[in-house]
């Protein structure tokens, strides 16, 4: 008969067993073993990917708090910084789809509060299946409704996003979540707890059950078998409860009665707590017969690891307790003083008084042992490929196909559902491919987001694909006319035991870093999620980029349709490649490999059609993504409901492409603009690439290249284009709220 | 105290979003033969009195213009 | 005059509506013309009207959802968003507040009262205003700009537009389908109460006649789903929303002139 | 036809938000001495067997890890 072992159940192995009872001179008590078995996760310990997210670059003139912190932070003149991160909320969405996508935006949005920062924008970044399946309709409704219930309550704009639909997301969705705040730069909370004696106080909702999961192998004979109903695992988001805490941490900011401020997110309050004991250099005592309860009966071990939502820790020093107090009472918050900060190194875990644990903060916060990967390139392409697009289909028909196609389709169904105004600083909506643009009076400017990743093609070349995702978050800024200033990211990656996924880890965090390199934007935090894997494999790599920029003039971004007779120009160093493509996904033939990236050139077209849009010469601009030239072009003439006719023999001629590379080739480094002939022309000769391709006119959008050409009505593409929403509706009964 | 549970509906007449999104789902998730869905909340509580019980329907749980409630006390 | 905007535990347009009612009033003072929308002169009047707006006294404020005394404010906003939470029913919990017992007694006494979205549910669940509003037809939340035709409901808060004109506004909202019973619909159409209409075709959640907005028989009370707060600086797209922030200023100084 | 009435509940453990923002209203509302508010779903609806019933509930009406369920047939 084997004994059950206890840390096994809670995912440490026996060498950190060891490690553990090593550290401590002793065996972990079950109060400490949960402690212990959370922080050494690799979601809290980043024990896989600590050692790589090294090579990121995190400096720079505008950075104000880096990888570290809650969420990074960057200066915006004036006094004011904007604080972001995003975070990735994966399995709670495969699960519960509502609840894991609406706890998703609440504990990102904590994140930013944390930092004394008011979130001004969430922008969401989400995977599905192909979405033919009841499994996927269920996930995507779900998690779209998610989404715009909690943010639409708290009253926060979700200003922009993206979503794909690839087979190996099908078991295995992604869901992150972004959030953009604003913060006086002074004012800015760290989360480090500091100066003993001080109280910690814990507000927000009562704590509950919820998400204890797998610690449950600790509770004590008490809860048999059949209570097991009563460890929820899925949480349950509380949006009112959040705008409460939100107006509340504002004002406690504002009356300057905080040391410090954490949010409690997984790992609940062992990670809040060491957390901030760690960053402070302090030890800290918490009872958790102080902690208000929504169930009476719970034992020490579920307090400390309770995952339940809408909660915050502050540090205040003594005298300032009862303001504090008061101002939740105020905001109808729950608060109370749960412990204190002390000059011990060590957190204590009370009980009404009685010491129930003691772990020295080093061993629990940074004693975990970080691992090396063994990474190994696969020798072939691993993931399956099936054909949608016979291989003989007319160049219209293709144009047809990859605009229906579901990653490149309007999304407009799904964004309709977000309140993207609410805050009153949104100048522009985010499109299905541009930047969200915010206006920003405190420091007289305004600031673009905008969020960017493709599973697909970081798939066929981890390092190249990354660098493209990066490229195209800047394309994307610069098409409002915006400069980046920092990025945050979110690594969504298979299992990193396993040499094949560990290679793509290692080189997409290597094409990261060397694009933000390049573009001199620092990375300021980020979010890692690994074991993205079911029995049908692993996703698709997918290193999410988010990034934020700032733009002198709210009034000046491009996003205008064209009108008849527009001269239309491609600019860029483009150079259209059926590789990873959409097309090559619809007719089976993924493999593996991207053309190589010249990031300096595509940086110098980023730069000069930035200038170009913010000087006003320039006002109809895109860049060239998914399903190449055609579809951007078509996708122009159907927001402007007025069609093209272009050429691209001088794009063939000079980059030695064949037709249908030309036309529905990817790359990074290509743009659309459109406008007077004379001023397109006056951006020619500053070394990069201008060549005016066609002109706006008629119902129909023709593109030629050779013996190729694209000839469909401008209202086909648009019926193509909105296809998806029925697609995706017709089962649907929403009752999540 | 008394336990009481209070049913709200949608009033007749009234097109019930929810229900109608329901029955709209149904044939795709291949059930047959289920109509008139109707969908409304259910409210469960402990209250001093039944007087206020009332008063508490009438003012709160419902909303004579566009709902219906009925309430049954479970326990004395 | 003197704005006062209510906030209850998770109202979320409040401030936006704080800045609405701070921009109509400097676009008031400063241009002779009703701002983005507006039509015919606004009497030079209203400039003393709109008060000195560097003076905090005279610039608005929020009013906490305890507060009672109103006696500083002269005009009501009662804004967006989803006052506690939208449990139970929108706006149903947040009309038993102090502040809105008080903003029954200041519509009473004829004071100008505005409830957008959130605050168009809170006047109707509170009985300041006829009918109540539905879950969306299709059950989703919905944001999108659309237009609206001004209807002819005589009410100060309309003196800035003409009836019939068709203005830019955007709406967003889960529970915006408007509701009456037939009497009662028959009543509100009879006596010119229709504030706006969605225009042809753009009706987004199932109200009934297309109603966007109503007033109350005294016209003094208005309400409306969509948000004429986030129409009225010209980077959102959409300045038509002013004009109604400027409606009752506009129309005392007409009274007064 | 069979009527049919289903109850769907927050599981036990589980935050019920609705109920939690309710409660915690009350007492300013000037209702005392109400207490352990939860809030539900009632679906009312004619079906053509019993047999799907459970099936529709599971997938459809209410999500089983989060809430609990109850049919109760009405008339037969
Ligand atoms: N991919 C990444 N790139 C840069 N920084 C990262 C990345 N992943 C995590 N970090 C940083 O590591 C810290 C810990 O992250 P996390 O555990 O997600 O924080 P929290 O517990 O506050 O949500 C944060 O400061 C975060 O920004
Ligand atoms: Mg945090």
């Amino acid at each position: 008969m084997s004994e059950p072992k206890p840390h096994i159940a809670l995912g440490l192995t026996d060498h950190e067993f060891d490690l553990i009872c090593e550290k401590m001179g002793r065996e972990p008590n079950g109060v400490e073993l949960a402690m212990f078995s959370l922080l050494w996760s690799e979601h809290c310990a980043y024990k896989h990917s600590r050692k790589l997210l090294k090579n990121l670059p995190t400096e720079g003139p505008r950075v104000v708090m880096g990888p570290g912190e809650n969420a990074g932070a960057v200066d915006i003149g004036n006094g004011f910084s904007i604080a972001f991160k995003v975070e990735s909320h994966n399995h709670p969405s495969a699960v519960e789809p509502f609840q894991g996508a609406a706890t998703g935006v609440g504990g990102i949005l904590r994140d930013v509060i944390a930092l004394g920062a008011r979130p001004i924008a969430i922008l969401d970044s989400l995977r599905f299946g192909e979405p033919d399946t009841e499994r996927t309709h269920y996930l995507v409704d779900g998690v779209v409704r998610g989404i715009g219930h909690y943010g639409n309550s708290m009253g926060i704009p979700t200003v922009g996003g993206e979503i794909y639909f690839e087979p190996p997301y099908e078991q295995n969705p992604l869901v992150n979540a972004m959030c953009v705040g604003i913060a006086r730069t002074d004012e800015m909370v760290r989360a480090a707890a500091a100066g003993a004696g001080n109280k910690v106080v814990l507000f927000g909702s009562l704590t509950g059950r919820d998400g204890i999961g797998g610690a449950s192998v600790l509770a004590s004979a008490e809860l048999d078998e059949g209570d097991d109903a009563k460890r929820p695992t899925v949480q349950i988001g509380d949006p009112f409860e959040e705008s409460k805490l939100l107006e509340c941490c504002q004002e406690l900011l504002a009356a300057d009665l905080m040391v410090s401020l954490q949010d409690l997110g997984a790992a609940g309050l062992t990670s809040s707590a060491g957390e901030m004991a760690s960053a402070g250099g302090t030890g800290i005592d918490i009872d958790v017969g102080l902690v208000p309860l929504r169930e009476a009966d719970m034992e020490p071990f579920e307090i400390m690891v309770s995952e339940s939502q809408e909660r915050m820790l502050a540090v205040v020093e003594p005298d300032k307790v009862d303001e504090v107090l008061a101002l939740c009472t105020k905001w109808q918050t729950a608060s109370a003083v749960i412990g204190e900060v002390t000059d011990s190194a060590t957190f204590r875990i009370l009980k009404n008084g009685e010491t129930v644990g003691e772990i020295r903060v080093d061993d629990l916060v940074d004693g975990c042992p970080l691992y090396d990967l063994n990474p190994e390139e696969p020798a072939e392409w691993t993931y399956p490929n099936r054909e949608t697009i016979p291989a003989n289909a007319s160049a219209s028909d293709i144009a047809l196909a990859l605009l229906a196609s579901p990653s490149i389709a309007s999304k407009r169904w799904a964004f309709e559902q977000y309140d993207s105004i609410v805050g009153s600083r949104t100048a522009h909506r985010a499109g299905a491919a541009d930047a969200a643009v915010l206006n920003i009076p405190e420091s007289n400017r305004a600031i673009a987001v905008a969020i960017d990743g493709n599973g697909r093609r970081v798939a066929c070349d981890p390092f190249q694909g990354t660098i493209e995702a990066t490229l195209e978050c800047a394309a994307n800024l610069a098409v409002v006319g915006a400069e980046p200033l920092g990025v945050t990211n979110c690594l969504n990656f298979g299992n990193p035991e396993k040499p094949g996924v560990a290679w793509q880890l290692g080189r997409s965090i290597d094409g990261l870093a060397e694009a933000c390199r390049a573009l001199e934007a620092p990375v300021v935090g980020g979010n890692v999620s690994l074991y993205n894997e079911t029995p049908q494999g692993p996703i698709y790599p997918t290193p999410v980029v988010g990034m934020v920029g700032e733009l002198p003039d709210p009034a000046r971004v491009a996003g205008e349709p064209w009108k008849e007779g527009d001269a239309i120009a491609l600019v860029g160093p483009f150079d259209p490649s059926l590789a990873g493509s959409e097309l090559e996904k619809q007719r089976g033939q993924l493999g593996k490999g991207l053309p190589e990236v010249a990031i300096y050139p595509v940086r110098e077209a980023i730069e000069l059609v930035r200038e170009a849009v913010r000087s006003g010469l320039i006002r109809i601009v895109t860049d060239v993504s998914d399903g190449g030239i055609a579809t951007a072009l078509a996708e122009l003439a159907i927001s402007s409901g007025i069609g093209c006719d272009a050429h691209l023999t001088a794009v063939l001629a000079k980059r030695d492409c064949s037709a249908e590379d030309a036309l529905f080739g990817e790359g990074p480094g290509g743009f659309i603009l459109a406008g007077e002939k004379t001023d397109l022309e006056k951006l020619g000769g500053q070394g990069v690439e201008v060549e005016v391709i066609g002109q706006a006119r008629g119902n129909e959008v023709i593109v030629t290249a050779s013996d190729r050409r694209v000839e469909i009505l401008v209202e086909e593409a648009e019926a193509a284009f909105e296809s998806l929403e029925d697609r995706i509706e017709k089962d649907q009964a929403g009752l999540t709220h | 105290m008394i336990q009481a549970r209070v049913l709200i509906r949608p009033k007749e007449g009234i097109l019930d979003a929810q229900g109608k999104a329901v029955e709209g789902a149904l044939p795709a998730l291949g059930f047959s033969g289920i109509e008139h869905v109707r969908i409304g909340r259910i409210v469960e509580l402990s209250a001093s009195d039944t007087d206020q019980l009332d008063e508490l329907c009438q003012k709160l749980l419902a909303n004579p213009l566009i709902e219906d409630y009925e309430i049954e006390t479970i326990s004395g | 005059m003197r704005w006062g905007v209510l906030q209850f535990p998770g109202s979320c347009d409040e401030r936006d509506a704080l800045n609405a009612c701070q921009i109509a009033a400097v676009a008031l003072a400063t241009e002779p013309r009703g701002a983005g929308g507006g039509v015919g002169e606004a009497p030079s009047s209203a400039r003393n009207v709109v008060g000195d707006l560097t003076d905090p006294a005279s610039s608005p404020r929020l009013v906490w959802h305890e507060e009672t005394d109103l006696s500083d404010v002269d005009g009501i906003v009662v804004p967006g968003g989803f006052s506690y939470g939208d449990y139970l029913r929108a706006g149903a919990i947040a009309r038993f507040s102090p502040a809105m017992t008080a903003v029954a007694e200041f519509a009473a006494a004829g004071g100008p009262v505005l409830g957008i979205c959130n605050g168009f549910q809170v006047l109707c669940e509170s009985g300041l205003l006829p009918g109540a509003l539905l879950t969306n037809e299709r059950t989703r939340f919905i944001c999108r700009q659309g237009d609206l035709i001004v209807g002819d409901a005589d009410s100060p808060f309309l003196s800035g537009y003409e009836p019939g004109q068709r203005i830019s506004i955007p709406f967003k909202h889960q529970s915006g389908r408007f509701f009456a019973p037939p009497e009662l619909l028959e009543e509100i159409e009879s006596n010119n109460q229709v504030a706006f209409r969605y225009a042809p075709g753009q009706n987004p959640n199932g109200s009934l006649n297309d109603i966007a907005g109503v007033t109350n028989e005294a016209g003094n009370v208005i309400g409306l789903m969509p948000h004429p707060e986030h129409a009225v600086e010209a980077f959102a797209g959409s300045t038509d929303g002013l004009a109604l922030f400027q409606g009752p200023a506009i129309a005392a100084a007409g009274a007064g002139a």
